[in-house]
């Protein structure tokens, strides 16, 4: 039965709902370790220049053959450069799957969401499965689904700051509203906050600094994929209303003269 | 020979795509290269031979989030 | 390695930190169903007067063998009757675990705190492990520990309420504050909740209500469970800090001309 | 005979404990017994006879948080 | 010394940093009232076709002189829709203040970020003084101060629903990084609230719905008027970090024998 | 209309709802000026040994006559020392008004709920009026009433730590079910937790490091007083419930062709 | 004569906008008259004849947030 | 002569509980004194002698919150 509780997106399907990043591992070595204990089916790699001075580590190396790469545009100032890299990056051999990340700020690392809509629907006409990073926005996200997104992946927090669903409530408003599915992004530090994502409603969750930067990378992985699966396991379930005044779980009958 | 690597003017001797990588000691596995603004293929690095004032983009993947 | 991280309390040792409770299941059937679905190795039980007019059922037939119980002395109005309670539990053949729980208040049903000090102190003499169902309160809880009990089972929020950690900071306290384990009890109503409640230090929690309410209780049982382990995962596989600004995931170095 | 079952006041024939339950229809599978204040344990309740203003609390285990 | 505490917002000053609206008031004759009680100093009103059928009721009539009229978009669904309620509004003699509103979803009646820059790019080039009524979003807020905006006005929660804060941590990060003033608008329910908002650097908060729809829409607006100068007192007077642990504000020092 | 919004306690009306404390003030010349700013009516001040050393400075002296002195018990371990430092306090000519305070956590600075109770009970009985400081515990609260107390005084946070209404949802059920007066002290850093408060239904607030330790410590004063006002207006004048979905403000009917 | 008048057609016989204003019972105090997609001053209300297919649009402030 | 004041031991001179402040610099304004457990008033000062083994407290009211 829970097999059933498949994940389409984009034509491909995921068992786990927890997509997870590259960046900041203290030692590469540690990801595909990550990967196994997490299950996780999905992970972002960047491009960036090779420096010459320094060896060249191919991160794909370490990344097992069943799991999706998810090449973004990270270092993208506007939509054409996001575009270009999403072209390099399929021209590589990584496929057509894009994560589109279009960030001027360099404090907060928040998306530019209009160049974002841009370089959607311009990828989105060339055949790529485009998940777009975006502020969480329903008109926004409304815009995407019309220019072809496959996905909407609202940030709960900026980057790496391990703050959690601060967008909470702008984030359930897509969840209610958007046909495409939403992927929580950016900012989630804990299981809890990833299991709330999950039992709010949302589609799946991504999570790489608070996996990466734990002291135990891999059990952290674990402790994700668990949560996460418990999150959506308990929105299956259906969970109660939260109720003002208590109900008693025991019985309240007389008792004892 | 006058050549832009990854936004670095650099001078070199003629010669492939292929030989100018293996002099910087890149075998190419997970390597992407951007020839004047069109991809090149790996199958192609040893045909290409760089011209003056050619850009090349040498690329890899990297951990990103 | 994870069979290394159990709780120890009251001589008895745990792998599971999810406790249940038998309260307001829909069919006792699925008691058994969800025990098994979640692992849970203790549950709670109340005592109650036979009503002659509707054939009894015992409760204690659908607790599979290796679960221990944990009755409740719900129904006590002050420290007397929960001695009472206690002492005719243990006669019956439960086993000397007793969970106090003295209410007069019946809106919110929040314990008296100083009467449950008062029947741990007796009970503790009587050779009872005993565990204290309590406001959240620093001064008190170190009273319990001089009293003898097992653990200390401050509520997230009042019984039934799903409202989660409502008394966080309080707990938090006591987490930090106490030698004796910390068992979050009542209000949970969320896995998030019990994640949330497990990364923060505690040493378990239990849940009823949010369980045995649900839609599918033995799915949400699993749910609970899975939850209940991530965070105690996430907890020693060590988190890191918020951060007020985006720490980068992906490298923030030039690219592309 | 006039007796005290549950807080209730009853009238019964004078009968044991272990009696008194069969009448209910009460096997006795997870009931506890506290007479006069006393837990009596299952093996005793055929011994003992109930009398005149006894007090007697018939109580099981049921589903509790 | 506080007359000196101005707010300067396209060449206007303002005293009082509570902003109302017209909206909703069971009887126009309680808008004189609540902005004698409040003191606000400038005042929303929408612009609407007449109803042949029932009477028209001159809405301008009921603001006193000194208060600014601030005409909104509302019913604009795109760039162009606003521009020209914008232009109508302005030859109306309201003066060439605007307060640029374009939404499309009615259930949430979150605005258009994009379509709400273009008009703002418009109508500034136009002379308008305009303030732009948007989702939190420092990209966007950056872009609006290029446009020529003279304000952003990022909304707490979505308009009507008292839910206060919900965006905070996007507010706090334009209130951070913008140049212009931050005017929070839409969703204040309370005026705890409404300080919080002015605590956090907020420079006025503009109260409509939570106002018009109290019992009392004059104390209200007394209320909201207060707190908010309270919060802006605070801002001002340099409140202390919260402290993890206690600082006691008693002598500690030993005490009697 | 204003002046009838009295507060009464033991025998005492009160205009103003904000109390505050002597503690911390980086000179005790600021005292008066914060007073005064403020008008607040009720001020705390502690007993301690005098150090022959030192000079020693009257507080009192500091003190305008009209405000009313409350004095407090800390220092106390015990429902001993408490009664007795109360006694020479009200020996000591300074009235019949008592703080109860009795600690003996010096991290958090949490009060003994049940060594209070102990010492209100024995000091209502010697015609003190009494102010219990406490945890937020409701079956303790009732037990206050019963032992004579003139008002419940729960904690919203640990002493000076600024961090608000951690206990909201305990002080919520007092608010609700106590007869008694309740005042939020303890842990209130800023205005809008003050107005907060009110708004949920205390009936004062009391503040000493948030004022003391501010910058500019009359201001804060003044913003703490507003605040509370505010929250106290906006309680009487009736605030509207959230809603999850918007409200519109301005007419939604059809607009332009 | 067909006009266009708020979004709906309307037959109404030859007058200024200030007539037609009248007739509807509109003093003009605080509405705002859009006429062909051109705001119309009050000055010039009394002057400005309707013509056969106009589109007219009767505007008023109301309250909103 | 040996008495207790504030927790301390401290030898003095015979003297009243008016003497003692004054040489301790003590004006008296905000000032309590316990004396064996006991409050003394103010105007009782000048009259109540200390004696050997006596316990004092002086106290004063400081800030508090």
């Amino acid at each position: 039965m829970q097999g059933e509780d498949l994940l389409a997106i984009g034509g491909m399907t995921f068992t786990n709902r927890l997509f997870t990043g590259t960046g900041k591992f203290a030692s590469k070595a540690l990801i595909p370790k990550m990967l196994e204990a997490s299950g996780s089916e999905m992970i972002t790699v960047a491009l960036r220049r090779v420096d010459f001075a320094s060896e060249t580590e191919n991160i794909l190396s370490y990344i097992p053959k069943g799991v999706r790469l998810l090449p973004n545009t990270s270092g993208a100032r506007n939509e054409k450069e996001a575009v270009r890299i999403a072209r390099i990056a399929r021209e590589a051999g990584c496929g057509n799957l894009i994560k589109i990340e279009v960030i001027t700020d360099m404090k907060y690392l928040l998306p530019d969401n209009h160049a974002t809509l841009l370089a959607t629907e311009t990828l989105a006409k060339e055949g790529f499965i485009v998940f777009p990073y975006v502020m969480p926005d329903l008109p926004l996200a409304r815009q995407l689904e019309d220019a072809g997104a496959a996905a909407v992946m609202p940030l709960g927090a900026p980057i790496g700051t391990n703050r959690g669903l601060e967008t909470r409530s702008m984030i359930e408003i897509l969840i209610e509203n958007c046909r495409l599915p939403i992927i929580v992004d950016a900012g989630i530090g804990r299981p809890s906050q990833a299991a709330e994502a999950m039992e709010m409603g949302a589609d799946a969750v991504l999570v790489n600094t608070a996996i990466s930067s734990a002291e135990d990378p891999a059990a952290m992985g674990q402790a994700f994929s668990m949560a996460v699966a418990a999150g959506r396991m308990a929105y299956l379930a259906k969970m109660r209303e939260e109720s003002k005044t208590a109900v008693a779980s025991s019985p309240l009958t007389g008792f004892l003269s | 020979m006058q050549i832009t690597v990854n936004g670095t003017s650099e001078t070199i001797d003629a010669c492939t795509i292929a030989e100018f990588l293996a002099e910087k000691g890149l075998i190419g596995d997970g390597v992407v290269v951007e020839y004047n603004y069109q991809i090149v293929k790996r199958e192609k690095w040893p045909i290409v031979r760089l011209q003056e004032s050619d850009n090349l983009e040498v690329l890899s993947f990297v951990g990103g989030g």
